[in-house]
């Protein structure tokens, strides 16, 4: 147990240097490197916390997708960096800055330190519940049973973000492609990364998705390991993002919320209550569902990254 | 049986582990981006390679085993990659480092 | 238990930290960052709770857990849509600033470096 | 407080309390599918059934003399989550239902989509707009502070690209700040929930304020939450957002965000300290939030007094009548608590009809003279005599002057804290009130009494009609009955105590 102990300590003095160096770093684009490492160090200690679930979203999407997405602005925004530095703060500010914050950390350990132990827990009433749902990770029936609510309406909010990101166009580019248009010569180094892995990366999502129901893993997950594909396959220029407008693309996107939302409605007629589950179907259609969050999120996350349409739209 | 098997751990573990320090060593002691580069893929990858070797007989199943050596061929394909991406766009725009 | 508290305290540190780095940094895109950086250290908060309710054989109550896995996904989302808002007034005018009286007189230099 | 038992259990007919959040998010979800002149259309053909919904509710609410309960899935809380309708709930719905569609109705000028192509704005306003709405529904009927995390987080989602649509860099910067604010608002909140369900084990509110104490993790995940939810409220002097973001935005939208939006943080620190946190003592922190309510009303104003642009000086006077909505919490216990509530949430949805009234003339005055310096609206009152006279009618109601809902409101929050002895709070309604004449007359009084003024485009008498409309309704809310007031009371957790 000390050696485990000697790891933590240093795990964690790692991700606090980490996380320092992306707030003190001069430049954008080493804060951004120092904020992917952060990412990755960070699930770890998800691990060492024994939430899976969450180490494998965080990996995915915080340290992952985040990433490419930070790495992309920071790379445009290079001209933008000399300009802000005028207005940098006085030292006075500074100053009473950290005196808030450092105010705030002693406040928040404090309440940490006095939180009581073994704590108040819903993992009983979980537990309880688990086999209402015929699921065996009880993450995945928070997300998608009892707390089902929430989760759909996390996937408005990805559709609100695409609106959103979307409406930041240029009128002409309405209903044109995001991102860059495909390579007639890929770079190739890339392109060979990119035929080789999304075989395996698909598989590999799909198992995570999968698995999900009982083990460690489910549609944000694998969703996210699907997305990644596709942005590889982007990023090498191998295919482009399509327009915005194409029906397709939207269906996909909207095709997790939805597909929850009709469950729920249902629920009404065949359960008696708003995203309640009949009994006995309750798995396969938490698994229905989750099908189609995992497409979404494989197709909403690279669009976000993508960014708002920036080609004319062909007639 | 089991005491040389422990033992083989140990050593490969110990040994990928060496590995990921010279690695890490090399990383920021060499000069410029390239023999960066150079420290990091080879030492990383036999680093990688050896722990893996190392917890081999200890993942418990055959399923797990392959699991194990999927990652390390992954890692490989992805560092080769980004090696080449890397050392393509130092050779374009200079060291930037 | 020891390791989970740790964590409380990291996440309690980075919270400051963010907090620090969205006040201090002038630069929208560091701002994003110090959020993001503040948003890893409340899930770490929901972590630590989630392994002190480790009962019924689950090695951490499952709820806060899932509540983490949402609030990754929301935060990405907000990193998109305000990286997106950056990009597009840099690409507007060259620069990117957030000072309420930048406006008012022309950009001083390198316009439109696309 | 409510016993957690008795009350939880779900109402017959609780279904309905779904429909205010399901309905608009299936309204969001076709409208992106669809895109074209189908966003449009969805939202105008939901916007008065959504009416409906909420009168129903409030029927619902009225009717069995509680509040209205329903339990999502069938898992109670603390696992599950619950929706819960009372009287503050049931009036905001109403308000916001009714204020949607007039929003709706006075932005199709603008947003119009062309048969058979899809245009970027409109696409954008149309969908975001009912997800406004749906987050609202969320916010007015949650009973569970992460499932109200969620709903706030929509809300901004929907909100911050409202501001920037059409593309103008002040406009783009203002957008920025404004999801840089509300983010952090959003992080603050919910890191004060995570200490809640550190301590308790649970994020129900009716399970929480059974369970809480004054202890020092209340303490903080109070101080956290109220923090966040007041740089989203823009309450002074985490107000520097607001004013840029409010005045840029489309007429239509600056009236939502302005009536609406603010509002539904605002609703989630009156739940926090109303209802989560009853146990706490609320001397302390009530005085704080009200001399920060005090200092905004004050700071507001004379911003307002001193800006150059009609829809600017309406977004300060946003800053300043915000402030007012805080002059309740000092009040919350003791023999006046009942007039407290009643004007405080009095002037929330008086200030929402007013203050829509006003933006959609403001925005009128733009488009009709082509520009919205005040300086230059000499005369302008009797070329478009419908849009100064809700301008006028609006401001009436900022002013607190009878007849109008302000007046009700600020009456009522006065009479409470001469009755507790707060002297300090009725010397700022008064001042206040004086600031607002003062600010309304720089702008009606040249308008009205100048030569009238050629317009490039003489505004369109519907679009009139419709701010006209608001403006009355925030007058007629000074001819509330006894009834409705008393329809208020259901649910406050003090007033329900008294019942048993």
């Amino acid at each position: 147990m000390s050696v485990l102990l000697a790891l933590d300590i240093g795990l964690a003095l790692l991700v606090f240097a980490v996380a320092a160096r992306t707030v003190f770093a001069r430049g954008a684009f080493e804060a951004v490197v120092d904020y992917v490492a952060y990412g990755l160090l960070l699930s770890i200690v998800w691990v060492r916390l024994f939430a899976v679930d969450v180490a494998l979203t965080e990996a995915a999407i915080g340290g992952g997708v985040t990433g490419v997405l930070l790495v992309g602005a920071a790379a445009r925004l290079r001209g933008a960096e000399t300009v802000a530095a005028e207005e940098s703060p006085s030292a006075s500010l500074r100053v009473v800055a950290a005196c808030l914050c450092l105010l705030v950390t002693a406040v928040l350990a404090g309440v940490v330190l006095l939180l009581p132990y073994p704590g108040p827990t819903l993992a009983p009433e979980s537990a309880r519940h688990l086999a209402e749902t015929g699921l065996g990770n009880p993450v995945t029936a928070v997300l998608i049973a009892y707390r089902g609510i929430d989760t759909m309406l996390e996937k408005v909010v990805l559709v609100l973000a695409v609106v959103g990101v979307w409406s930041l166009a240029p009128d002409r580019f309405w209903g044109g492609a995001p991102g860059e248009a495909r390579a007639a010569q890929p770079e190739p180094t890339l392109a060979f990364l990119a035929q080789v892995l999304p075989p395996i990366g698909i598989l590999v999502g799909v198992h995570v998705f999968w698995a999900g129901a009982d083990e460690p893993g489910g549609a944000f997950q694998g969703g996210a390991i699907l997305a990644a594909m596709w942005m590889i396959l982007m990023m090498a220029r191998l295919t482009e993002a399509p327009p915005i407008s194409a029906l397709w693309l939207r269906l996909l996107l909207v095709a997790g919320p939805v597909v929850f939302l009709a469950a729920g409605v249902a629920g009404a007629v065949i359960a008696g209550g708003f995203f309640a589950y009949p009994p006995g179907l309750a798995k396969p259609l938490i698994l229905f569902i989750e099908t189609f969050m995992t497409l979404t999120i494989a197709v909403t996350l690279p669009i976000l990254v993508a960014g708002p349409p920036r080609r004319e739209p062909v007639e | 049986m089991s005491i040389g098997l422990d033992l083989f751990c140990i050593v490969a573990v110990g040994a990928g582990v060496f590995f990921f320090l010279a690695g890490t060593v090399g990383l920021l002691r060499f000069p410029d981006a390239l023999t960066r580069l150079h420290a990091l893929t080879k030492a990383d990858n036999l680093g990688l390679g050896l722990v893996v070797l190392g917890l081999l007989p200890r993942a418990g199943s055959l399923l797990g085993a392959l699991r194990l050596i999927a990652i390390w061929a992954l890692v490989q394909l992805a560092g080769a990659t980004a090696a080449q991406l890397i050392g393509r766009a130092v050779r374009r725009k200079g060291p930037a480092l | 238990m020891i390791s989970a508290t740790q964590a409380g305290l990291i996440g309690a540190a980075l919270v400051g930290l963010g907090l620090y780095g969205l006040i201090t940094n002038p630069q929208p895109l560091r701002k994003i960052l110090a959020f993001n950086l503040i948003g890893s250290g409340v899930f770490l908060m929901f972590g630590i709770i989630a392994r002190k309710g480790a009962a019924a054989g689950f090695p951490a109550d499952p709820v806060p857990q899932a509540m983490v896995i949402t609030g990754i996904v929301v935060a990405f989302a907000a990193s998109a849509l305000a990286i997106a808002l950056v990009l597009r007034l840099y690409e507007e005018t060259g620069r990117v600033t957030l000072r309420p009286d930048a406006w008012t007189k022309p950009p001083s230099d390198g316009a439109g470096s696309e | 407080m409510i016993a957690g038992a008795s009350a939880d259990a779900a109402t017959a007919g609780g279904g309905l309390l779904a429909l205010p959040i399901l309905l608009p998010v299936a309204g969001v979800l076709l409208s992106f599918l669809l895109g074209g002149r189908q966003a449009e259309r969805i939202a105008l053909v939901l916007a008065p059934v959504q009416l409906g919904i909420a009168i129903a509710i409030a029927a619902l609410v009225w009717g069995s003399g509680r509040p209205v309960v329903y339990i999502l899935g069938g898992f109670a809380p603390p696992l599950g989550i619950a929706l819960r309708a009372d009287g503050f709930s049931a009036v905001m719905l109403v308000t916001a239902t009714l204020l949607m569609p007039a929003a709706q109705l006075f932005a199709r000028a603008s947003f119009a989509t062309p048969r058979g192509t899809e245009k970027r704005a409109p696409f954008a306003f149309w969908t975001l707009l009912q997800a406004i709405q749906a987050a609202l529904g969320i916010v007015f009927l949650g009973g569970d502070l992460f499932n109200l995390y969620v709903a706030l987080e929509l809300l901004t989602f929907a909100a911050v690209p409202l501001v920037c649509l059409d593309g103008r860099p002040e406009t783009l910067a203002a957008a920025l700040r404004y999801l840089l604010f509300a983010l952090f608002g959003s992080v603050f909140y919910l890191l004060g929930a995570a200490l809640l369900y550190g301590a308790y084990g649970t994020l129900d509110i009716i399970l929480l304020s059974d369970r809480i104490r004054a202890e020092p993790a209340v303490w903080v995940a109070a101080g956290l939450m109220t923090a966040g939810l007041l740089a989203k409220t823009a309450l002074f002097p985490l107000h520097l957002w607001l004013p840029p973001a409010h005045a840029n935005a489309p007429a239509a939208a600056s009236a939502i965000l302005s009536g609406l939006v603010v509002k539904g943080s605002f609703v989630l620190i009156v739940r926090l300290w109303f209802n989560v946190l009853p146990a706490l003592p609320s001397a302390i922190p009530g005085a704080i939030l009200a001399a920060l309510g005090s200092a905004a009303i004050l700071a507001g104003s004379v911003l307002a007094l001193r800006q150059e642009r009609l829809k600017l000086l309406i977004a300060y006077s946003t800053v300043a009548q915000i402030g007012y909505l805080f002059l309740m919490f000092p009040l919350a216990s003791g023999p006046w608590a009942a007039d407290a509530w009643s004007g405080g949430v009095m002037q929330a949805i008086s200030h929402a009809f007013a203050k829509a009234a006003m933006f959609l003339s403001a925005g009128l005055v733009a488009e009709s003279l082509g520009h919205d310096r005040i300086r230059g609206l000499g005369g302008a009152g009797r070329a478009m005599p419908v849009t100064f006279f809700a301008l006028g009618l609006g401001g009436l109601s900022l002013m607190g002057l009878p007849p109008s809902g302000g007046f009700a409101a600020k009456w009522l929050l006065m009479v409470a804290t001469i009755e507790a002895g707060q002297w300090l709070w009725a010397i700022v309604i008064l001042a206040g009130g004086l600031l607002a004449a003062g600010y309304l007359y720089r702008i009606l009084a040249p308008a009205l009494f100048g030569d009238s003024l050629p317009l490039e485009k003489p505004p369109q008498r519907s679009r009139e009609v419709v701010a006209l409309a608001l403006a009355l309704v925030a007058v007629l809310l000074a001819f509330a009955p006894h009834a409705f007031f008393v329809f208020l009371q259901i649910g406050r957790p003090a007033a329900m105590a008294a019942l048993r």
